[in-house]
């Protein structure tokens, strides 16, 4: 987009050019951010409505109540906003903006569809995990700020959950980044186009586990219930959003949905084929860029609705589940988190390191060749042209040596875990 | 079908036991009742609820009555002015009731302002607790030996027993008036 | 010279890391607060891993293939785990510390038996 | 300090902070009103709990001195505002008792069936709000929406949705509207499958059961040293119903229904196999059992109105009304406890020959559950006050007065 | 009007925020304000890691850093405060020495900074990649024990270290393992000491063990003894 904007300028204003592009990119992404929000907003009210034989909203914006959400903010926005005397203002302040902005940031590397995304990162999970992780210190920092003791306690809680949490759910993340030899995260949707069984969560039992503790641990990474014990309403009063009101208030609210979106994307892209559709339809509709921009265009739309569609199927999960089961205690969370959710990644992460040195290629496939196959990492590089691709491309670049030594890669392990070994 | 602790001979034993606490009873009555002198009021408590005759295992209920009486009373009472203590007491394993009674001055020696005194019974049901700290609020009686004797209901700054029969409530509390 | 329209060399680089060991210098020379200390350490080993960063970064140097490439990044990566390490050893510590002396002044720790 | 017994979670904490003074209320979500617990915390361990009371105090004795015993009948509705009408009850038979009056069998069928539909009222709300300190919200409207359908009854029966005045010394205030005991029959009909809802959403929950069960753990012997009673002490296994154990005066109301104490005795309750088990994490006396005699009562007094609704539809006449309004009382005194849904509300009238009491005293139920909350929360976790507080299922009214 | 150099003003940018964050974490008395001024240092230095095309870096410098060592440092903070406004004072002669040998140091430094030709002569902008070269994969291999970016070196000296670091991978892999279980063992104090020295809080006779939810403790062995009654 940039290039194309910059054709149209002065070659002297490339720079504005570029500006441009990026701040209309921001300002799409913030939209969207926004929009995932409100409509989170209001899924959640029809959503637990019905759950609780209610209604729900039915009177601004139609029978459906589509507007709530926005009326909800002007109402939000119209509130006093009170800064308490003990606060200490300035990190008061900061602190919702820092929670929003750590929650957004995570959309910068999340691809949509295949070239809709902002950053197309080659460490774009690892990316994604860390800037996840800054919503921490903001949730701790608003509730030191607050300078109130529920406050204090939701952010120690926080800090608490977040040391369970995060282990198992980066452990649950590291599966399918090894299945799929790549960090990328466009690279990963990649790799599972094709029917609904080329989706990583069912490559094989071991990663369906996985996605299931996954699950867990998103809903402990967006403070949802069953998880929501830094702002657990019935002994904390709202936790480090007890003393935030309007707009910083909403804020908060915010970066929660937004950070429900992402971490929905997130398990959509790892597990369940990003925006590839159950049934190829770009694929047999011919909708690629080598059939023309316009076809191009036409199958990443459809990929992207595909994959929003998939994020709020997993909203949908965890509004459900919050209007279902009660909330944990701080001690069972944390063991949940570590006597049972990092065992159960752990044994996920060497079930699949198994599985998949025994069936490189997947069930059909080596069982249909169970004759053919000599050496199961031979057949790796064989079968699994992606692998291949990844491993050689630091070497594609010109002036690279043809016959490099990534070659002989596993023999340089070998030797090199010998020596190891030799010099103990 | 409940029953009351009727008995003569639980009443002898008792008499026996306190001889000169025990001021007067009724075991037969609809309620059955006995009055103790205050100084030996712990030492029965525990007495009927430890003894296998009676095990009023439960406190229900302390009740501070101000028996009240000057010129300008209009009720046709004939009592001398006095306070009374009713302690309902029931008993789950033998399905009777008692109450105790104790009857102490209005005033501690007759000087007013001078709350009235009796020994707690607290550490002998532990739900007395909150129950003589309300007495003391409302009634004003003074339990010697509670571990935490405060005002429950009332403001902790508040002046006078409101369940007194002579409590005039103040104009105004922290400027607040009271109509 | 408009800085904003020059680029920026390695020398930048060094002369935010230097700003960076001094502070976090000063801080430890300063703070009685032993996680004051402990912060300014983390500062000192920040400071450190810009400079191997900016040495082995081949954008900020007209002649790239002598940077040191990559061994910037991995030694830096290197100090990023080993200084997590470190802060939570140290944390132990001071919690430890906490813990029998009720108190977290360095000042205050001149004994090695607790 | 060695435990009489030790309980599912153990907790060894090593490292120590600061103690926090935390104080729970007045204001506060989940202190059922204006409780306030000051907690003494250290992290997210408490210490100790103490609970401070009287925001509500409304000087309740010292109006029933200055009213006669019927006009202070809508001062009772306002104790417990959940169960009204087991307040007016335990009025009028105290006024009943105090003054011989004995009503018709037909008003005491009448006066079982509001009883015991209220019961199921309150505790609905007891039940659901207990789900609700434990973060479930959806309970709570499922249970509120069968409240209002038994409001709506009441509203049928006497105009009022809450403070009924309806049950006074003498009788009822009015006979039941035509078609109301159909419309009874209708609502504990489907009334039924909610209870099972309840069961899976928290009886049987996970969750729910970590959450309860083993927490505020009261023994049976320190429950009636606090003076605990209804629901409360029959979570402990005892066996103790003044429907059923109480004086001729009440008991006599329920001589002809069948119904079982809900109380496990001899390690099963009398509704096993009929409902949900009892999970093997819970203990005698904690947070679950509580609950769970809760739920068993529901179903209980759904049994005794449908019986109630038979038995007073057989009966021919109608129920009978109030004393006079200035009835004389004579010099004596009287006191009387019934089963409240929140455990023995306990009348004390003395009167002094007027027709306005010398004395009045209402032993509240609440008022002794509430006081061993201090002793169950001595070392549970700060999540555990709201499980601890909520299963106690007090109403601030009644203990205030 | 010459066109302006995006990467100059990011860094210029960052460099600013992360001396400024530095500067305060210096001098600010309050330590959670200070741990909160670290935060943004390091932030921003991961920043400066990702305009010097080491995204992996920066993602690591904020998933360990930001989101993993504040959160310990803030939470050691919060367990070892009084109160939250907590702050000692250093005496006017620490802050003098500090500042002389710092003053010195940073002229020092500044004057190695600006020595060496080489480092003081960017390229121009034209030679720089349009996009981010990914070091994902090499760093991954590097630590494999392959070396992919030294292939085409053409200083002998340069190309030596082919091996990768392999080994420095698993000793820092044990060598966490060790601090794990080290830190672990270092906070589980058995039982706390009498507390000497000034600001001991006065509570400390709180048990070690805590049941939770027990509250079955007989009150002094005073309870009466009640046998439930049967029906």
């Amino acid at each position: 987009m940039a290039d194309h904007l910059a054709n149209w300028f002065h070659p002297s204003l490339d720079w504005l050019a570029y500006t441009i592009a990026g701040a209309a990119g921001a300002a799409l992404l913030l939209v969207v951010a926004l929009m995932v929000a409100a409509v989170s907003m209001w899924l959640e009210r029809k959503i637990s409505a019905r759950i609780q034989d209610r209604l729900g909203p039915t009177r601004v914006g139609g029978r459906y109540g589509w507007l709530q959400p926005l009326a909800d903010g002007l109402k939000v926005l119209g509130k006093e906003d009170i800064i308490p005397a003990q606060a200490d203002k300035l990190l008061f302040r900061a602190a919702p903006y820092l929670a929003y902005a750590a929650a957004f940031c995570t959309y910068m590397v999340l691809p949509f569809s295949g070239r809709w995304v902002a950053l197309p990162l080659d460490s774009a999970v690892f990316m994604f995990l860390a800037v996840a992780s800054l919503e921490v210190p903001a949730i701790i920092l608003a509730g030191y700020a607050s300078g109130s003791k529920y406050s204090l306690f939701g952010a120690m809680r926080e800090a608490a959950q977040v040391v369970s949490y995060e282990i198992p759910l980066a452990l649950c993340v590291v599966i399918p980044v090894m299945l799929a030899g790549t960090l990328s995260l466009s690279e990963i949707a990649e790799q599972q186009r094709g029917w609904l069984t080329s989706w990583l969560v069912f490559r094989n039992p071991f990663v369906c586990g996985a996605f299931f503790v996954f699950g867990i641990c998103a809903l402990a990474h967006t403070n949802r219930a069953p998880f929501d014990l830094p702002e657990a309403e019935s002994e904390l009063v709202a936790g480090f959003m007890t003393e935030y009101s309007g707009f910083r208030w909403v804020v908060f609210f915010m970066a929660e949905y937004a950070a429900m979106f992402a971490i929905c994307g997130l398990g959509a892209i790892l597990f369940l084929g990003g925006w590839n559709g159950p049934i190829p339809l770009t694929d047999l509709l011919g909708l690629r860029y080598d059939a023309g921009p316009l076809a191009g265009w036409l199958g990443d739309a459809l990929g992207a609705i595909n994959f929003i569609f998939k994020c709020f199927l997993g909203i949908t999960c965890m509004i459900w589940m919050r209007w279902t089961l009660p909330r944990l205690r701080i001690d069972q969370v944390m063991s949940l988190c570590l006597k049972y959710c990092i065992p159960l990644a752990t044994l996920m992460l060497a079930g699949c390191m198994l599985w998949q040195y025994a069936m490189p290629g997947g069930v059909v496939h080596t069982v249909g060749n169970a004759g053919h196959s000599h050496s199961p990492v031979a057949e790796c590089t064989q079968h699994r042209p992606h692998a291949q691709r990844r491993l050689s491309n630091p070497l594609s670049g010109p002036g690279a040596p043809e016959n490099s030594s990534l070659r002989q890669q596993p023999r340089l392990l070998l030797e090199a875990t010998s020596v190891l070994l030799r010099g103990n | 079908m409940p029953m009351p602790a009727n008995e003569p001979a639980l009443l002898d034993m008792l008499k026996e036991q306190f001889a000169a606490a025990i001021q007067e009873a009724d075991l037969s009555a609809t309620d059955p009742w006995i009055q103790v002198a205050a100084e030996h009021l712990p030492a029965v408590a525990a007495f009927v609820r430890d003894h296998p005759q009676w095990r009023m295992e439960m406190l229900n209920c302390i009740t501070g009555v101000d028996y009240w009486r000057d010129e300008t009373t209009t009720a046709n009472v004939d009592w001398q002015p006095h306070i009374e203590l009713l302690y309902h007491l029931s008993s789950l394993a033998r399905r009777s009731r008692l109450m105790l009674k104790v009857v102490l001055p209005r005033w501690k020696e007759g000087q007013v302002g001078q709350l009235p005194e009796v020994p707690t019974v607290s550490h002998i049901w532990r739900t007395a607790e909150w129950h003589e700290r309300e007495v003391f609020d409302l009634v004003g009686v003074q339990f010697v030996g509670h571990p935490d004797l405060r005002r429950i209901l009332c403001a902790e700054d508040w002046v006078g027993h409101p369940l007194r029969k002579d409590y005039q409530p103040p104009a105004e509390y922290r400027g607040i008036p009271i109509a | 010279m408009n800085p904003f329209t020059e680029p920026i060399g390695v020398t930048h680089y060094l002369c935010v890391g230097a700003v960076l060991m001094v502070c976090g210098m000063l801080c430890m020379f300063t703070k009685r607060n032993a996680l004051g200390v402990l912060m300014g350490i983390e500062l000192v080993l920040n400071a450190a891993n810009v400079n191997l960063v900016a040495f082995g970064s081949s954008w900020l140097r007209a002649d790239a293939a002598r940077s040191i490439a990559l061994d910037g990044q991995l030694l830096a990566m290197f100090v990023i785990v080993l200084a997590a390490a470190e802060a939570a050893v140290a944390l132990a510590i001071v919690l430890c510390y906490y813990n029998t002396q009720a108190t977290v002044d360095v000042d205050k720790a001149s004994k090695l038996k607790g | 300090m060695q435990p009489e017994s030790v309980s599912a979670t153990q907790i060894e904490y090593d490292v120590q902070t600061e103690q926090m003074l935390l104080s729970m209320g007045p204001q506060h979500p989940s202190t059922h009103g204006v409780l306030r617990l000051a907690l003494r915390t250290d992290g997210e361990v408490v210490l100790a709990a103490m609970p401070h009371i009287g925001y509500l105090h409304r000087c309740a004795e010292k109006i029933g001195e200055k009213l006669t015993v019927r006009q202070f009948v809508p001062y009772t509705d306002r104790l417990d505002y959940l169960a009204a009408m087991n307040m007016n009850l335990g009025w009028a038979l105290t006024v009943e008792k105090l003054l011989g009056i004995e009503v018709s069998e037909k008003t005491m069928h009448l006066r079982v069936l509001v009883c015991e539909l209220d019961r199921i009222a309150s505790h609905l709300v007891g039940t659901c709000a207990l789900g609700l300190d434990l973060g479930s919200f959806t309970p709570f409207m499922w249970c509120f929406r069968e409240r209002e359908k038994i409001l709506n009854l009441f509203e049928a029966l006497c105009g009022a949705r809450m403070l009924y005045n309806y049950v006074v010394p003498g009788g009822v205030m009015a006979e039941p509207p035509r078609g109301w005991l159909e419309q009874c029959r209708q609502f504990l009909d489907q009334f039924q499958p909610v209870i099972e809802d309840l069961h899976v959403v928290l009886t049987t929950n996970d969750v729910f059961i970590r959450r309860t069960a083993g927490i505020g753990v009261l023994s049976p012997q320190t429950a009636i040293s606090y003076g605990c009673t209804g629901p409360v002490l029959r979570a402990t296994g005892v066996c103790w119903d003044l429907r059923r154990h109480g004086e001729p005066i009440y008991t006599r109301m329920y001589d002809d229904y069948q119904f079982h104490i809900a109380a496990q005795t001899d390690g099963r309750y009398p509704q096993h196999g009929r409902q949900p088990p009892v999970p093997g994490s819970a203990v005698l006396g904690d947070s679950w059992h509580r609950f769970y005699v809760r739920l068993l009562e529901i179903g209980e007094s759904a049994a005794v109105v449908r019986q109630a609704i038979d038995k007073y539809s057989r009966l021919k006449g109608a129920p009978s009304g109030p004393i006079p309004m200035r009835t004389k009382l004579p010099q004596a005194a009287a006191y009387l406890e019934t089963e409240a849904p929140k455990g023995q509300l306990g009348f004390l009238i003395i009167g002094d020959g007027s027709a306005v009491p010398w004395r009045v005293r209402i032993r509240s139920p609440s008022f002794c559950n509430l006081s061993a909350v201090e002793e169950m929360c001595r070392g549970c976790l700060l999540a555990d006050v709201p499980a601890i507080v909520g299963s106690l299922d007090i109403v601030l009214g009644e203990i205030d007065r | 009007m010459e066109a302006i150099n995006w990467h100059s003003v990011f860094f210029y940018l960052f460099a600013a925020l992360a001396c400024g964050a530095a500067a305060a974490v210096v001098l600010c008395g309050n330590i959670v304000r200070m741990a909160f001024a670290l935060v943004a240092a390091l932030g921003a230095v991961a920043g400066l890691f990702f305009l010097a095309g080491a995204d992996f870096l920066g993602a690591l410098q904020l998933l360990v850093y930001v989101g993993g060592t504040m959160v310990l440092l803030v939470f050691g903070v919060m367990l070892t405060s009084h109160s939250p406004l907590f702050a000692l004072r250093s005496g006017a002669g620490h802050w003098i020495a500090a500042v002389v040998i710092g003053a010195c140091l940073l002229t020092v430094l500044l004057r190695a900074a600006l020595a060496a030709n080489a480092w003081a002569s960017p390229p121009p902008p034209q030679q720089l990649p349009p996009r981010l070269q990914p070091t994902t994969s090499q760093i991954g291999l590097a630590l494999l024990g392959v070396r992919t970016d030294k292939l085409d070196r053409p200083d002998p000296v340069l190309q030596k270290g082919m091996c990768g670091y392999l080994l420095p991978f698993e000793i820092a892999s044990v060598h966490l393992l060790v601090v794990l279980i080290g830190a672990m063992f270092l906070a589980r104090t058995k039982r706390r000491m009498a507390a000497t020295g000034s600001g001991s809080n006065s509570s400390q006779s709180i048990p070690r063990q805590l049941e939770i939810g027990n509250a079955n403790r007989p009150h002094d062995a005073q309870n009466p003894t009640c046998t439930p009654p049967g029906e």
